[in-house]
C-alpha cells in the first residue's frame, strides 16, 4: 500500500479511536476544519464531535486540560497545530504530566499524546520553525518519538496512544505529503513499534548516520552519492529520542569506527551533542577511528528568505560534504 | 436527628444565577460533632507540622491550611466520593478528607517509605486517584485546567461526579484559570472553579494583585456563587447548591470561599511583615471556623465543654499516632530513586550521576 | 473645510463607562477622500499580494487584511504618531500606516535584502520602532502583554503616548489577555486593548471558541466600548473617544472593533468551508468599509464616481511601483543568515550547518 | 569585603537602578516582602516603587511584560521566583525577546534580564528543581550566564543589566547564603564580566573540569581531595552558557588531554553534552587521552526525601571517583 505520512498518521489516530472509547482527539481546527495540515481529515466526520474536538486557541488550558482528562484515566491525544505553539503549554506536559508518575510514587500516570508538527517547514520564520526533540527528550517521564516514513508514523503513533505514558510524537510538515510503500504487516491493527527502539534504516560499513525525523531522509539521499564515491554508511533512525537506543547506537560506532548525527534543530544542546557524548561515554570511544561530528540546523533564528533559509538548514549536500571529509580523515 | 438553624453571618451572593441560597445554615448534633472533630484533628495536624518543620523532620516547603478548615470540610460533606478534587500545594488536608492515612500523609512529609507518596512527593504533592483526589500541584494556576480535564472525564464517560477546582486569590489571576473556563463553559463541562479567598497571595494582599476581587464573578460568563468560608454550615449548604446546579446538566460554577490563613504563606514567612498581628488575631476571635461551630454546638446543648474536650483529646491522640508512625517508618531504599519514573516500567538504561552507577534493565 | 455627519449604522455600545458616544460620525471633505484613498490602498495592497502568492513570489504563511481597513485607517487618524501598535500575523496595513514605504513592506515578503526586515522576517513580522511599531507577532495572543509593556514605557517615560494592543477573536481567549489586563488595569496603563473581532479565529466562527462574545466586555474590571469596525468615520471617533479618556488618565480601555475578513484565514484556507459564500457576499454588499464611505463621499457630492476612479488609479500605481521595487530588489546575501541574531554584535563564532563553515569573528 | 551572593545579586541590581533610569525590577514579593528569597532586600525601601514592583502571579503576563517595555528602550530585569515558573513564560523568552533582533533584520531588540534561582534547591520535590541552562543555552538571541560566585554574581549581573539583548541569569538558591571575599577591583561600579567569556577557577595539568553554576564550587572541593591523591585538576567555571566559551575550553583540554564536565542538570542535551561535543569536534580530539565523561544530575525527576535526593544529584565524592577513573584509564 503506498500512504502519504499525512495518511499513516491519520488513519492510526482513526484505528485508536475506533478501538478503545477512551481515546479522543482535541486541538486546534482538528475537527470540522480536518486539521490545519488535514492530518486529522476525515476524521470527525466518521467518529463525531464526542471524540474529535475543536478547542479555542488556548494551548495552556487545552493541554492541561488533555492532561486532567489524562490523569482521570481517559487516553487524550492533544494536537498542537505546530509544536512551536506548545511553549504556551510547556510547564503542563514538563510539570503536569511528565513528572506526576514520579511525585506520585506512582499512584497517578497520566497516558496522553501530545503531537504535530514539529521544526521547520518552509518560509514560515523564526517564530514557526523551531525543534523541540531535545528540549522534551531531556525530561525523565516523557517518551519522545520522532518518526521519519509512513511506517515510522503508523507504528510510532498507536505505540504513543497505547502507553500509559506521557508521550510526545514530533512528527515534520515537510513529510506529511511524502508517499512511502507500507509493507503488509505494517498494516496490522495491532502494528506497534516499540518506543526507545530504533531502526537501522541503511546497513553500512564504513560510517555511522545517526539521525531523526526528515534527516534520515537526507541521509539516504546523501549515502546514495556516497556510495558512488565509495563509501558506505549506516543509517539509523533513531524513531525515539526518549528513551534513547544507546545499545543500536553503540553497537554501529564499534561496527563503522565513525558517527556523524544530523538533525534538523539547533546545535548546542541538541540531539546531535547527546549521540558524541553517548559515544564517548560508552564503551565505544576506543573504537572511533575519527572525530564524531554533528550536522545540525545553524546556531541562528530561522530566516524567511529561501536562498539564506537554505544556507541555515542541513542539505543533503551538507551530508555527502562532511562525511567525505571524516573518511577521508580531513580535520573538521 | 433533631435539626437546628442558625444564619450565616456573611450571606451568600450570585452572580448570573437566578436563584440564590438563603441566610440560613442548618445542621444535626451528629453532624455538627462530626465536623468539629473533623475541623479540629486538621488543625492539630498542621500545628504538628509546624512543629515537626522546626525539628528539621518536614523539610523543604510547608504550606499550612489552619485558619481555612471549615473549606474543605464543608465541601467534602456535600460532595460524593465519586466527585474530584484537585488543589494546590496547600493540599494536607484535602489528602485527608479524601481518605488518605493520617499516617500516610505524615511519613510523605517525613519522607518516608509509607508515604502517601512514597518520600518522592512531599508536602505539595499527595495524589489518590482510586479516592479521586488528583493532588497536589506546586505550580500556581497548573491545578486548573487540569481540574476542567477531570471534569471533561466526568462528562465523557457519564459518571454523572463533578471535579472541584480548587486554587487562590493569588492564582486567579492566571490567565490558564480564564483559558480553563472558557472551555468548561463551551463544553458544559461539571466543574466548580473554587476560589479560596484567604485574602493574601504569599505577601501580597489581594487588593495589591488583583483589580476586580470578586472572585465568584470573574468566570467571563460563568455563573458563580460567593460563601462564607469560614462557617463549615454555610459552605456545605453552598456547595449542595452548586452540586445540585451542574448535576442538573447547568455546566461549570465559579464559587468564592471567603476565608483566611492564620500562619504565614510556608514556613519561611512569618506571615507578620505584610499583615499585623492585630488582623490576624481579630480573624481568630471575631470568625474562627472552629469557634464559630464550638458556640452553636453549645448554644444547641449538643454538648459541654468537656464533651468537646474529649473529642479534642482524641483528635490529639489520631495526630500522635500519626507521628509515630511517620517517625518509625524507614526512609526510601536509594533504589527508590530510580522506580516510577514510568508507569510500570524502568527503562532500559537510567543516566545515574556518575555513568559507572548507571542502571541497566 | 466643510464638516457633514452622518448616523453610524451599527450604534456604539459602552460597558462600566458613564460616558458613551453617540451616534453620529462626521467628517470633511479632505479627510473622507484622503480615508477612500488609503483604505482602497491597502485593499489593492493585499489583493496584490494575494496573486504574488499564487504566483509563488510570496512563500509560506500569508495573512491578508481585506475587509478590515476601516480598523486600521480610523484608528490610525486618531492617534498620534508618538503613540505606539502593536498586532499579530496579520499586519501589512499596521506597517503601511505606520510609514514604512510600500516598497519596503512588498520586498519583505518577496524575501529581498531591501524588505522592511532584510527578508528575514516576511509576512508576519514587520517592526518599525522608531515610528512606535512593534510588529508583528506570529504568536496568538502574545503580542497583548508585549503591548501592556510598551504602554508601561509610555507611562514609566512619562511622554504622554498609548499602546494599542491589536489581536482576533480567537486570541481573546487567551489567558495571556487576561493576565495583561489585570496588570494594566493595577498599574493604570495607557493601552486599549482592542480585539479585532472578524467573527472568525481560522475555521472557528465566534460562537464555537468563546462563551462571552461581547469582547468589550471581557477586561475583568476595565471598562470597555464596542464599535462599528466596518464604518471608518466610527472607527476614528471611537478611537479619540477612548484615547481621550486614557489620556485623561483613567488607565486601560478594551475595544472591540466588529468587522470581517473577505479572504480565508491564510492562503492555504479557501474561506468557505466554514462559512458560505453567500454570507461573505452579503457583508461585501451591505457593510463593505470602502462602499460605506464611496456612498457618503458621493450623497456629501465631494467627489464624482470618476474623481474617484483617478485615486483609485493613483493607488493602483502606488501598489505597482511597490511590486515593481520587489521583485527588481536582490536577495539578501549568504552572509545575511548570520547577522542580527544579537544587536550590534556578532558572537565569536557561529555553529553552521557544516562544522567546516563555523563562522568565526 | 566578604560578600554573600544574594548581597552581590542585590547589589549590582541596586547599583544599575541607581546608574541608569531606565532600569527597573519587577517580580512576584521582589518589592515589599524584599524578593522570596532576599536577593531583592532593600531595594523597594531605596528606590520606590516606580523602580521595584510587585507583579501578580502571572508569569506569562509580566514576562511579556518586560519584553514589551524592553522593545519600547526601557531595561527591565524580571525576576522569576524560581526558573522553574519561567515554563509559563518560555514563549514569551525565545519567541517574544530572542528572536526579534533577527526577525526584524535589526530593527528591534530587547535589553531585558529574566533572572532567578535555578536548578535544584533542597527538598522542594521534582517541580521546583530543574535546571534550564541547556534549554535556554540552546537558544540563538538569548544570552545564558549562569555564575557561582559573588564575584561572578556582581559582574555578570552588571553585564547582563547593561547588555542590549535578552539575558538570562541563572542564580543558584543553595548559593544565596554563601560568603565569598571579594577582590577591591570587583567592588568598582562599573565591574563587568564579558559575557562569553570562561574562568580558569583553577589551573591544573592532569585533567580538565569543565562546571557552571554551584557544580564550580563542589569542583574545586573535589581537586582538593584529588590533589592528594597527585592529581592536578585543571577547573574551568564557564560563568556563561551562552555564548559558550570554546577556546577556553579546547585550550585547557588540549593541555590536559582529560575532560570532564560537572554540572546539576538532566543528563541527556544538556551543557555536558555540548561540552563533550565541542571536544570532539574541535581540534582537541586528537589530544584526548580519554574518553571525556559527563558528571550530572541522575535522568530523574528530583524526589523529596532526602536520602534519595542525595543519590540523584552530583556530590564532591561523585567527582572524586569519576575523576580517578578516568585518571587510572579505568573504563567508565
Ligand atoms: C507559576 C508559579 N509562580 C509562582 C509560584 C510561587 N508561589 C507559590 S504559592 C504562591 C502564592 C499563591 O497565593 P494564592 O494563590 O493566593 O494561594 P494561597 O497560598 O494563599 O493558598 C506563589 C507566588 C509558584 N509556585 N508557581
Ligand atoms: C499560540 C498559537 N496557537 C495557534 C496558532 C495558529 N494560528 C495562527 S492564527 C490563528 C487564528 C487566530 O484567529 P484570530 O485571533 O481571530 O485572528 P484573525 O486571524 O482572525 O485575525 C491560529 C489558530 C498560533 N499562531 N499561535
Ligand atoms: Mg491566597
Ligand atoms: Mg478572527
Amino acid at each position: 500500500t503506498l500512504l502519504t505520512v499525512r495518511e499513516a498518521l491519520g488513519g492510526a489516530m482513526g484505528e485508536e479511536i475506533a478501538r478503545d472509547d477512551k481515546v479522543f482527539l482535541l486541538g486546534e481546527e482538528v475537527a470540522e476544519y480536518n486539521g490545519a495540515y488535514k492530518v486529522s481529515k476525515g476524521l470527525w466526520e466518521k467518529y463525531g464531535s464526542k471524540r474529535v474536538i475543536d478547542t479555542p486557541i488556548t494551548e495552556m488550558g487545552f493541554a492541561g486540560l488533555a492532561t486532567g482528562a489524562a490523569l482521570a484515566g481517559l487516553k487524550p491525544i492533544c494536537e498542537f497545530m505546530t509544536f512551536n505553539f506548545s511553549m504556551q503549554a510547556i510547564d503542563h506536559i514538563v510539570n503536569s504530566a511528565a513528572k506526576i508518575n514520579y511525585m506520585s510514587g506512582g499512584r497517578s500516570n497520566c497516558p496522553v499524546v501530545f503531537r504535530g508538527p514539529n521544526g521547520s517547514s518552509a518560509s514560515v520564520g523564526a517564530q514557526h520553525s523551531q525543534c523541540f526533540a531535545a528540549w522534551y527528550g531531556s525530561v525523565p517521564g516523557l517518551k519522545v518519538v520522532s518518526p521519519y516514513d509512513a511506517e515510522d508514523c503508523r507504528g510510532l503513533m498507536k505505540a504513543a496512544i497505547r502507553d500509559m505514558n506521557p508521550v510526545v510524537v514530533l512528527e515534520h510538515e515537510l513529510m506529511y505529503g511524502e508517499s512511502f510503500d507500507m509493507p503488509d504487516y505494517a498494516m496490522d491493527p495491532d502494528f506497534l513499534i516499540e518506543i526507545g527502539k530504533a531502526k537501522i534504516q541503511r546497513e553500512g560499513t564504513d560510517i555511522s548516520l545517526v539521525a531523526h525525523s526528515r534527516a534520515v531522509g537526507q541521509c539516504l539521499q546523501a549515502a546514495k552519492i556516497l556510495e558512488e564515491k565509495g563509501i558506505s554508511c549506516e543509517i539509523i533512525n533513531l524513531r525515539s529520542i526518549r528513551p534513547l537506543d544507546y545499545e543500536t547506537i553503540l553497537k554501529s560506532v564499534k561496527k563503522t569506527h565513525r558517527v556523524v548525527s544530523v538533525e534538523g534543530g539547533w546545535p548546542q544542546h541538541g540531539v546531535g551533542a547527546e549521540i558524541i557524548a553517548l559515544c564517548c561515554e560508552g564503551d565505544s570511544f576506543p573504537y572511533l577511528d575519527a572525530a564524531p561530528v554533528r550536522i545540525c540546523g545553524a546556531d541562528v533564528p530561522m530566516p524567511y528568505s529561501k536562498p539564506i533559509e537554505d544556507e541555515v538548514q542541513v542539505q543533503v549536500q551538507t551530508i555527502v560534504n562532511v562525511v567525505s571529509r571524516v573518511m577521508e580523515g580531513q580535520k573538521i | 436527628s433533631e435539626t437546628k438553624q442558625w444564619k450565616v453571618a456573611r450571606p451568600f451572593r450570585v452572580h448570573k444565577l437566578d436563584a440564590c441560597p438563603d441566610e440560613s445554615v442548618e445542621s444535626t448534633k451528629e453532624e455538627a460533632l462530626k465536623f468539629y472533630e473533623t475541623m479540629f484533628f486538621y488543625r492539630r495536624f498542621e500545628t504538628v507540622c509546624d512543629t515537626l518543620y522546626k525539628e528539621k523532620a518536614i523539610k523543604g516547603f510547608l504550606h499550612l491550611y489552619d485558619g481555612q478548615e471549615a473549606c474543605v470540610v464543608g465541601m467534602e460533606a456535600a460532595l460524593k466520593k465519586t466527585d474530584s478534587i484537585i488543589t494546590a500545594y496547600r493540599d494536607h488536608c484535602h489528602a485527608l478528607s479524601r481518605g488518605e492515612s493520617p499516617g500516610a500523609v505524615m511519613a510523605e512529609m517525613l519522607g518516608k517509605q509509607t508515604g502517601s507518596s512514597k518520600g518522592k512527593g512531599g508536602s505539595m504533592h499527595y495524589y489518590a486517584p482510586e479516592q479521586n483526589f488528583y493532588g497536589g500541584n506546586g505550580i500556581v494556576g497548573a491545578q486548573v485546567p487540569v481540574g476542567a480535564g477531570i471534569a471533561f472525564a466526568h462528562k465523557y464517560t457519564g459518571d454523572g461526579g463533578l471535579c472541584v477546582a480548587a486554587y487562590g486569590d493569588g492564582a486567579a489571576n492566571q490567565g490558564q484559570v480564564f483559558e480553563a473556563a472558557n472551555m468548561a463553559h463551551l463544553w458544559s463541562l461539571p466543574i466548580i472553579f473554587l476560589c479560596e479567598n484567604n485574602q493574601y497571595a504569599m505577601g501580597t494582599s489581594v487588593g495589591r494583585h488583583t483589580t476586580l476581587p470578586d472572585f465568584y464573578t470573574r468566570g467571563i460568563g460563568v455563573p458563580g456563587i460567593w460563601i462564607d468560608g469560614m462557617d463549615v454550615l454555610a459552605v456545605k449548604k453552598g456547595f449542595k447548591f452548586a452540586a445540585d446546579y451542574i448535576r442538573a446538566g447547568n455546566g461549570p460554577l465559579f464559587m468564592e470561599l471567603n476565608t483566611y490563613r492564620y500562619h504565614g504563606h510556608s514556613m519561611s514567612d512569618p506571615g507578620i511583615s505584610y499583615r499585623s498581628r492585630d488582623e490576624v488575631s481579630q480573624v481568630r476571635q471575631e470568625r474562627d471556623c472552629i469557634e464559630l461551630l464550638k458556640k452553636r454546638i453549645i448554644e444547641a446543648g449538643w454538648a459541654n465543654a468537656a464533651d468537646l474536650k474529649k473529642i479534642e483529646k482524641q483528635a490529639r491522640k489520631l495526630v500522635d499516632e500519626a507521628v509515630t508512625f511517620a517517625r518509625e517508618s524507614p526512609d526510601p531504599p536509594l533504589k527508590e530513586a530510580y522506580t516510577d519514573i514510568y508507569h510500570k516500567e524502568i527503562p532500559k538504561r537510567i543516566r545515574a550521576t556518575d555513568p559507572a552507577k548507571d542502571l541497566y534493565v
